[in-house]
């Protein structure tokens, strides 16, 4: 993946670190204390663990335990708390452990969070970085595997990203947290672990991280993906090209608002698209995105948009895991549609 | 009901003092003012003026004197729909805070940063959380010589019932945060009566289970709940922690302009579970410690009609917003769908 | 509006009662209560009050306090309650009082109904008949006027129905009442005061209360509908055969399952769609339909199906309430929208 | 950390007399079976036989406690995560059980219905309002001669904190349901200390905020849990209402396999605050009663041990469920749409 193709101006060689996303996270998460002493980091076992999967690790040694906290056990509570310090004119970045302990703070989110800059006719922004780990692909227990990204990209108020690698994700964050707007930042937490290089120095240019970026370019068709999906779809356009098949694999990086002009500009070459995402069928964000693309290229497009997304099941215990998230070959099967299909 | 005295907060000297002849006369102003311009919305709905309003009659003495105990310059009052009293003793512009009651703003126009009142909260239980916060953050910004700012949440008996209300008495108290809760517990939540709504009977009893300090005070009497009002604010500002005050009172109106008392109580009981008109217990104190004659009443109550008709004559000035502004408020720094979406709107629905 | 088209076979003419939606509604319940003695019906202000609007009205008074209840005022505990009582065997009703006052109940619905059945393999169905009065338009306060299709319907595991007449919301909710699932059943508040004619007896057909109907036929476009929205739209059809354009009216009816056969029937015929819903754009229930049809009707559409919905906005105050829901105007420039498009 | 006492549940006979001897000896059998399962199922993980597992050690005494004084036959349990010994004591199949550990199937394969066991619950807290809802369907079918099934709620100290289980408890006590609210206090929520955790110090200090009585136990000791344990389900049977138990107790192990305690306390601070091992001090009482003796414990250790690896045997010949399972159980009633999903996937996934 150039760094072109990242969105990324060239700028002077600076020696890529090899770092995971987990540790990627926790740098930019260093920098932003360090940078913005309003910034406060809280959450359940955010403190003195350094979070379940260590994202926060080392940052209450280093800041102390009056910027990087443990709260109580209680998803509601660590929202509600962020907003009445954004109000006192904190920056908090609160964590909630897992996609599916978001859901007791969804009042918050959705009544509170998302509408005080609206209520208070722009007087309360709330600048909140709110970090979760989701999305599946880990063999956990139940509720540890969720997509809520449909869920917060309908919200009106509320702004969604989602990092697919180690170098986004250490810029991405930094980007979301330098924003006067709420975030919902998912980190993928299947690609926690896995190393890339990550050049520190590649954010000089703030409009590259607006966006979508197109991840490998192509021409028979677009993979449009987020999170975890990224790289799977990028192993699907490695194994289509021994076939002579050119994919472009469009990572969205934004889930709200969502780049149409990214997504119009490479579906209108390629003329055909598939959607690759891990949440529920119905009512995903594959719809909006398969909705936008039937608008904007409703003149190029040589198949219907196809959609290889979970199942509307809920999300399955370890074993079955790797029946309901988008496999490579359920992937390729959705990739055959499109090319195939011909007008009845 | 005459409230059970419930008193768990250490005696210390409140930081102001009890109010001078001056501010008591003052204070039976507040009440009346507060008492007529909250009868006058009530006429507006009637008359088409306003679309919806929840009256706070028979609150006045918990409201005046709870928001006479906070400092408005440092203090921060998270209301919620009925707390018009509060608004109006803090020195928020009444218009402004009307314009919510005229449909046209949900959270109401006027500053919350200014008022240090945040705004209009429709969601039961949902700003008693946004005060921890605010007061943990004066915490981390470290007491001045006179102490810290203090975040006041104002909720109700049916609030009380709401998971949030639990975990922001939890953080609170794990934080040691300088928060006051006060409870108005009004006997209703719109049907349901505090007895089906309050297990146990008390808000302020449930504070012993946070280890937190708290006073439960007849909300009639507006001397007593400017004095509890003083002393928690004043344990909080010191730093010591949260504090629930519960202030027992009546809701002697129906729950909005749109709700129906009949249907879940009678005349009777309100006449015997209202007790007497708190503004009438007032002014017997006054003219016992003669300290205010008829004429001051009489004085006092018709500036209040000359203020609450200068404000209905804001509220009934006061224009709708534009519908642009609609797209303006939902982000500091809007988006590519946003803007599109806000020139489609002003395409088909200004003609532009 | 015939019956037949109301998908309801002809009966033995029976006089049609006068009816608006919130008696409909009471009455159904009421029926309910009759035939099924473990049905219970609970929330707040149900009980003694009759509901705040009047949709419980009485039943207290005919059933008891045992099976017509008032809680206190916490959703999260309602929905919980109503689970635990689905597990001793009863068939809870429950009512959260306004559609954003159920986002309290969101985990206990998300993680909790909506899994139960899966969780326990079937040993522990959740018959629950979930009530909310939704939608906007009566200039409330805030919160009061929201539309949760979007959010429900993307949940594995429950149902949503949504009726747009007196006649509809009395068969449907004694039909989702039947159900051994999870339903939610979102009554468009806008419309509980219009009186219609009902038949009562008109129930005997199951299968007619499943999918979708349609409303009014037509053939030069299919507005697609649900909720108070339905009105709107054969108002819009109304005004626009004064002009010669014939506008089929589809009325979703169940926002899950999405009825995907009759979608692509009426769209296949008209050869253009509109979908119109209060929900804000992005990630609105919009976006699953105009996937759904542009992907089952990729040969036969004539434009891009249109979307006329609610912006990506808080739900605003009265005094901006018809500049944010679809009115008659902007759904009328959708419909010119598609039938003047013409391939670039 | 010795617990405070606190017991405001009214003296009142117990339905079950204390354990005989005979019973004495099974519960020394069953925190025996359950330790040695308990065990063995970290070694599990550490084998890779099972992807993750949580530890109950050091709680035996409080699970089996609390299940001993459970009537399987008529009450229902409302467990965590962490219930594995709570299980074994009301006969739960074991293996069923351990499927959800081994990834197959999230609430486990176990009949709940049989079982009187509610699936296996992830969601801290999310259980406890359903133990409510089900025992006031015990209420609303009424009371046979001996009383009330009772809805048992296990939770955590951690789990105090979310709003849910304030809701339950307010809900459970207005609506005088016959629950107990059975906290485990181990200390810990992951690397949380209850200090941090359960402002005023104690869940069961809580109760008389509701009006509800409360036991405090030493939840270490299995007949202190057993005893308080049939009290509160006697109260509760007899339509008295909800109580809670708080059973004082340790997490003696790291929070899950995947969990590294070394990061959050030291080794030294487990052996103080884990004080004597519970399975230790029955034994002293077994034997200072004479009611047991080395040859017994061998006996019943041996025979734990036996009954570890039975289940471990059928653990490892537990198959993954098919995929179309997934499908399966989302409705009583599939959909349309579900159904083509369902025939795509075994288009797609299994070639047919
Ligand atoms: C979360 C939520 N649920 C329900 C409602 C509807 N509602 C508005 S006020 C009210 C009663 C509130 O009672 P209480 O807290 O005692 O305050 P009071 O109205 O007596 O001032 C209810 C149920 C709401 N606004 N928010
Ligand atoms: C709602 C929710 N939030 C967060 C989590 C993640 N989590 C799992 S267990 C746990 C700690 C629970 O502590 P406690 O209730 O004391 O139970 P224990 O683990 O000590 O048995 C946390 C934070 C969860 N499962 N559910
Ligand atoms: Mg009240
Ligand atoms: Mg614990």
């Amino acid at each position: 993946m150039s760094e072109v193709l990242e969105g990324v101006r060239e700028t002077a060689p600076t020696p890529l670190l090899q770092l995971s996303m987990q540790q990627a996270i926790n740098r930019a998460l260093g920098e932003i204390l360090e940078s913005d002493d309003r910034a406060l980091i809280f959450g359940e076992d955010v403190g003195v663990l350094g979070g379940v999967f260590r994202v926060t690790d080392g940052l209450q040694q280093r800041f102390g335990a009056n910027r990087v906290f443990d709260t109580p056990l209680a998803e509601s509570g660590i929202l509600g708390t962020a907003i009445g310090l954004a109000m006192a004119g904190f920056h908090p970045i609160p964590e909630v452990q897992f996609d599916g302990f978001a859901y007791p703070a969804v009042n918050q989110i959705i009544t509170q969070l998302a509408r005080m800059n609206y209520r208070s006719r722009g007087r309360l922004p709330m600048q909140v970085t709110l970090r979760v780990p989701s999305f599946g692909g880990i063999r956990a227990p139940e509720h540890h595997g969720e997509s809520l990204e449909s869920l917060f990209a309908h919200v009106p108020g509320l702004k969604v990203a989602s990092p697919s690698n180690p170098q986004q994700a250490y810029h991405l964050l930094k980007h979301a947290a330098s924003m006067p707007d709420p975030v919902i930042f998912m980190e993928p937490k299947a690609r926690y672990w896995n190393k890339a290089g990550v050049n520190l120095a590649a954010d000089e240019d703030t409009a590259s991280l607006e966006g979508s970026v197109i991840a490998r370019p192509g021409k028979h068709a677009t993979l449009i993906a987020w999170g975890a999906m990224v790289s799977r779809c990028l192993q699907v356009a490695e194994l289509a090209a021994e076939d002579g098949i050119e994919l472009e694999v469009l990572d969205l990086r934004w889930l709200k608002p969502i780049d149409e002009a990214g997504l119009a500009a490479s579906v209108s070459r390629t003329r055909r698209a598939i959607v690759v995402h891990e949440g529920p069928h119905t009512a995903g964000l594959g719809a909006e995105i398969a909705a936008l693309v039937s608008q904007s290229c409703f003149d190029t497009l040589r198949a219907p948009v196809e959609r290889v997304t979970g199942f509307d099941v809920p999300y399955p215990s370890g074993d079955l895991e790797d029946e309901y998230i988008p496999n490579i070959d359920r992937i390729l099967f959705g990739v055959q549609r499109v090319l195939e299909y011909r007008r009845g | 009901m005459a409230p059970r005295a419930l008193d768990t907060l250490p005696p210390r000297q409140a930081d102001a003092a009890a109010p001078d002849p001056d501010q008591l006369r003052d204070l039976y102003r507040l009440l009346s003012n507060v008492r007529q311009l909250d009868t006058s919305a009530v006429a507006w709905q009637r008359q088409g003026l306003i679309p919806g309003y929840a009256p706070m009659l028979g609150q006045e003495a918990a409201q005046v004197g709870a928001g006479f105990g906070v400092d408005k310059t440092r203090d921060f009052v998270f209301p919620t729909y009925r707390e018009m009293g509060v608004a109006y003793t803090l020195g928020v512009n009444m218009v402004e805070y009307m314009s919510t009651h005229k449909a046209i703003w949900h959270g109401g126009l006027y500053d919350p940063v200014a008022s240090h009142f945040a705004p209009f909260q429709a969601v039961v239980g949902g700003s008693v959380l946004h005060a921890v916060g605010w007061a943990h953050g004066q915490t981390l910004n470290g007491a001045s010589a006179d102490g810290l700012g203090v975040g006041v949440a104002f909720l109700g008996d049916g609030a009380s019932s709401q998971g949030d209300v639990h975990e922001a008495m939890n953080f609170a108290a794990i934080l040691k945060a300088p928060v006051v809760f006060f409870v108005q517990n009004n006997g209703w939540a719109i049907s349901v009566p505090t007895e089906q709504q309050v297990a146990g009977g008390s808000v302020a009893a449930r504070a012993a289970g946070y280890g937190m300090p708290a006073v439960r005070v007849d909300g009639n009497d507006v001397l007593a709940v400017v004095e509890a009002t003083q002393r928690a604010v004043a344990h909080a500002r010191a730093g010591l922690g949260p504090v629930v005050v519960e202030a027992m009172t009546y809701r002697r109106g129906p729950h909005s302009t749109s709700d129906d008392p009949g249907r879940y109580r009678t005349l009777e009981d309100e006449k015997i579970d209202g007790g007497e008109d708190p503004l009438n217990r007032f002014r017997s104190v006054l003219l016992t410690q003669g300290l205010a004659d008829a004429s001051f009443f009489a004085e006092a109550d018709a500036g209040a009609q000359t203020r609450a008709d200068e404000i209905r004559d804001g509220v009934v000035a006061l224009d709708s917003r534009p519908g642009s502004e609609m797209f303006d408020f939902v982000f500091q720094e809007s988006t590519p769908t946003l803007g599109a979406q806000a020139r489609q709107w002003r395409e088909e629905s200004e003609h532009v």
